[in-house]
């Protein structure tokens, strides 16, 4: 059990959106989240990656195993495709560089400037640094934004060579992504908190 | 730690002239001080250590707000918490790529501005070495403020407002080493506190900035 | 045939590499022939001395830097109309080059002022105004490096240039109206009583000339250069096309 | 035109104390001239009409980029310049509530800070007046600096050179006005020539500035 | 006939992108755009927008009947929802706010600040929008990222009565839309351009 989340709350801007949010990521296996635009996808995401502490309950996440990407993928427009990529390497110290770029189709576009990608391009940009990273736990929020149906394709491959290979992820999307039976699929809704419940910080005061 | 100094300077450079725009800007405040004050040559040499001082301020805090606002809005600062680099590290490299495209060049022209405003030439090296010693604090003590005011959106001037208090310290203590230079005073007591003050902010105030940036990051 | 085929990039590189060796050796000739003459051939000054011969670099490095920005200037307003690239580049070109004036003039000024005033530099409104020519000169510059797309820069800098040039007359109004002079008036006026004496004029008209071709040399070799520098983005971009 | 001055104005207030800001930042550059040229009473009121109209300058400065660089990172830009409202007056508009929340604070407290640096009682009146015909051109001319940048993240520098070397003539002559003031000359021309850059800048930069802004998001 | 393009070609920083391009927008029509990431889709909405201009080409667009919806949804996170779409009818002169808000399901987020939505509740804000403007014909780039089913659907829902009523459409997208016929999709990929086309003003180096 490579991840554990058990009887979780989490809370945004002072409401708890989610509670009792409880599951196991095992090596190989994904788990896929899904519920309406404002459910709190992106919330519980934060909170697995540690950027946001859990209102209530254990997040269990083994050190220095997780990598995030964002609805916001953290390209530097005045730096190229390479030199995005090459600094996450140096970061995580690692250095498949070159595997990540053939992966998403990016090598043409190797020196051009991040700045000038289309939308998608961009996010193939940020889709490639999860393979730089080397890490095996991937959490991703809404990977398939502004994809083309080929691009969706790749990372539909590169997803199920992940866990093939092992790594395991979790995911949150509103569109379906095909990973041959190695996926559980989390509808948020049943851990939809009742529209009165406060964070612990907002109880506080009552 | 170096891939994120050299990408900072890179991305200083690649924005149009990392160094040479401090520089411009610190000219173009030691001409104005003469345009709004007045031509007279005794009254500027009186306050140029002072003005000098103040226009290496103003350089510096208006190129604070790059530290972490741009990796804030393109989510590369979400990405960094999360990556094995510690927090502290980042602050202290950051703060260091500020020092090094703004202050630095600072540091070697002020005597040469300080000729336009007719600083007494003894009073040349004191200012260099005030300043030298006195910029490290004022990117450190930047940092910590770019840090407060992340979330806040276009924060320039929320950033001045808690900045230049914090400020106030290192410029009396640079200006006062200056000043003394100037006069052929002892210099020593001043000098001692303005590294002092950059020693003690580089040893703590990264810990501050850091804890800030995780709540704001929250 | 019209002036403006030369505007075509292809055209302009042909033409100036012809003219190009012409300008660079008049230039230095008459440079040569200035300088030699003026320092080593005219008498010292009956009140300034010998430090009287800064006046062969001085004078044509402050002439060639206002009339660098009026170049630009005008090259600014040919792109804005009439779109010729080689116009907005020429401009580019002439920037570094007006710097370059700005800053000898500024220099050598200052090290005849350390005699001849006693300080090297004073709050005069000529030295003011050409300082502040030099702060704009810093912000044309700036932007230039500022923004990457080169049409785009282009078009912005040439605005900049414009709107530039009617603060900078502005501000030298301003400096007038905010402090009296020390330093010298009009001397080249053909007509004016303290004319500076034929010994030195005749050297100077020289040197003068030699700026004046060593500037436009320079403006060539420049606009060639980013002409080439765009030439090959063009061809990258060809050869790059994914 | 009133629904965007109106919500640029909520921006300002919502964003953090729009009108406090500046006035904060204004007093503190004020309070940090004694504190770098000496506190010497005699020198301050001698340099006080110029560090005040010096200090309304940076602050209107340093609230410049927000003129447009927010709604330009949120995509509001295009749909503002794809929508009825003439371009220009989008710029005017702009600009005047920069100027609202900006200058028409300092305006009326300069004065009231005047007295900290030791400025004649006769100078108040002027001083406030040469301040309310100036600042109109800072803010136009920061609009049009604005528009320039625009398309560079954080230009905050860049900003500045470009925009300081153009603030010279409204310093000089408004700076004058007040020096006049004090010394009881004749104010009438620096002060005609002050209204007239406001207007001439009222008229003439706007269409600039919408060129450059078209450019810039072409 | 309301909108049409004949034998436009378009470019991007420097490189010409589409060539030829020609169609007609009738009202009640929409044309829907695909093609790869890349391909051009947001450069030849944006010179139908205006915002760009074409390499070459005729765009003939009526005066004042455009409404434009970017990948960025022009939100002020400072302002509620509801004040954020008054701001927008008062700029079109317009006030149909309720309507708007009640067809996106945003009546309950009316007074919420709209920089704490979440991305999908921020996309039916920017949405909600085009109700707000009058206008009749939509450019809308990628308008179904980060929207739930649900919303998808709406915003199905909406296009539908949008063309019933008279107006019209033009979207660019990756995921299918059901416009019950009324669209024509053109697949950008047609017309792209050799990738050695230059924009003009690189041609003149050459
Ligand atoms: C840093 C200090 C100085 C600066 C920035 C400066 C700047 C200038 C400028 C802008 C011009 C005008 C060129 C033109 O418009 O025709 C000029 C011309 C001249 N300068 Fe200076 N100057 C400086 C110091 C001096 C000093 C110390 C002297 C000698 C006492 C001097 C003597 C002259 C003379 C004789 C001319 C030619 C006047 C004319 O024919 O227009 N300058 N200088
Ligand atoms: N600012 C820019 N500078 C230079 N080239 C750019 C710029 N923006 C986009 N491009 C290039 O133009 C091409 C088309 O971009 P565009 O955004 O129109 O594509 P798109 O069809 O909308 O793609 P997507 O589906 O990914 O949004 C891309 O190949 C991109 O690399
Ligand atoms: N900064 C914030 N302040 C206050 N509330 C917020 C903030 N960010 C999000 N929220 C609220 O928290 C809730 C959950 O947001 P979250 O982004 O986690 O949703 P999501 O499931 O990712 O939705 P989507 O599919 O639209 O991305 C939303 O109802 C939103 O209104
Ligand atoms: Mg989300
Ligand atoms: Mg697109």
């Amino acid at each position: 059990m490579l991840l554990s989340v058990s009887d979780v709350s989490v809370s945004r801007g002072g409401r708890v959106l989610l509670e009792g949010v409880t599951f196991d990521l095992q090596a190989g296996r994904a788990i896929v989240l899904t519920g309406k635009n404002g459910i709190g996808k992106t919330s519980l995401l934060r909170t697995l990656a540690g950027l946001q502490d859990a209102n209530s309950g254990r997040v269990d996440v083994p050190q220095d195993t997780v990598v995030y990407s964002a609805h916001l993928d953290g390209i530097k427009y005045a730096l190229s495709v390479a030199e995005n990529l090459q600094f996450w390497g140096a970061v995580f110290g690692t250095s498949n560089l070159d595997v990540a770029l053939e992966t998403f189709e990016l090598e043409d576009l190797r020196d051009v400037m991040a700045g000038a990608l289309s939308a998608g391009q961009k996010r193939r940009l940020g889709l490639a640094r999860l393979l730089v990273t080397g890490r095996s736990i991937w959490l991703l929020d809404e990977p398939t934004v502004s994809l083309d149906l080929g691009s969706v394709k790749q990372l539909n491959k590169v997803l199920n060579d992940h866990l093939g290979a092992g790594g395991s992820a979790i995911i949150a999307t509103h569109t379906a992504l095909d990973l041959k039976g190695q996926e559980v699929t989390i509808d948020l809704g049943k851990f939809a908190a009742p529209k009165t419940g406060l964070a612990a910080s907002e109880e506080a005061f009552l | 730690m170096n891939a994120l100094l050299v990408r900072d300077l890179k991305l200083a450079i690649r924005a149009g002239g990392g160094f040479g725009l401090a520089l411009a800007f610190f000219l173009i405040v030691i001409v104005l001080v003469p345009l709004g004050v007045g031509p007279e040559m005794d009254i500027l040499s009186k306050i140029a250590p002072g003005v000098l001082w103040l226009g290496a301020l103003l350089a510096c805090l208006l190129s604070l707000d790059r530290i972490f606002a741009l990796d804030y809005e393109d989510g590369t600062l979400d990405l960094l918490v999360t990556s094995p680099l510690p927090l502290e590290a980042v602050i202290i490299t950051k703060a260091l790529a500020h020092w090094i495209t703004t202050s630095l060049p600072l540091v070697v022209v002020a005597p040469l501005l300080a000729v336009l405003l007719g600083l007494p030439a003894n009073g040349y090296l004191w200012l260099a070495i005030s300043l030298l010693l006195g910029s490290p604090a004022l990117s450190l003590i930047g940092t910590f403020g770019a840090a407060l005011t992340l979330g806040l959106k276009r924060g320039g001037l929320l950033l001045s407002v808690l900045v230049l208090p914090l400020y106030i310290p290192t410029l009396i203590f640079g200006a006062e080493v200056a000043q003394r230079g100037i006069d052929g005073a002892a210099v020593q007591t001043p000098l001692l506190l303005l590294a002092g003050i950059s020693f003690g902010t580089a040893a703590v105030l990264p810990f501050a900035s850091s804890a800030v940036l995780r709540i704001n990051l929250r | 045939m019209s002036l403006w085929e030369y505007a075509n990039p292809v055209k302009f590189l042909r033409l100036s590499s012809k003219v190009l060796p012409w300008a660079w050796g008049l230039g230095v000739a008459c440079l040569f022939i200035g300088l030699v003459w003026g320092f080593f051939f005219t008498p010292d000054d009956y009140r300034m001395g010998s430090t009287v011969k800064i006046i062969y670099l001085h004078v044509p490095s402050a002439l060639m830097a206002i009339n660098a920005w009026f170049m630009m200037l005008v090259a600014s307003l040919i792109w804005l109309i009439r779109r010729h690239h080689v116009s907005a580049l020429a401009a580019k070109a002439a920037a570094p080059v007006g710097v370059a004036m700005t800053l000898i003039a500024l220099v050598t000024g200052a090290i005849w002022g350390q005699p001849m005033w006693g300080t090297w530099w004073v709050w005069d409104p000529r030295l003011t105004s050409f300082l502040i020519l030099f702060l704009f000169y810093l912000g044309y510059l700036a932007l230039w490096a500022g923004i990457g797309n080169p049409d785009t820069a282009a078009d912005l800098t040439s605005i900049l240039c414009i709107v530039g040039s009617v603060f900078a007359v502005l501000s030298r109004y301003a400096v007038n109206f905010w402090s009296q002079g020390l330093h010298q008036g009009a001397s080249l006026s053909l007509d004016k009583e303290e004319n500076v004496a034929d010994v030195f004029y005749q050297p100077l008209l020289f040197s003068i000339a030699g700026f004046v071709l060593l500037f436009f040399a320079l403006v060539l070799l420049g606009t060639r250069s980013e002409i080439q520098f765009r030439r090959a983005r063009a061809l990258s971009l060809r050869g790059n096309a994914q």
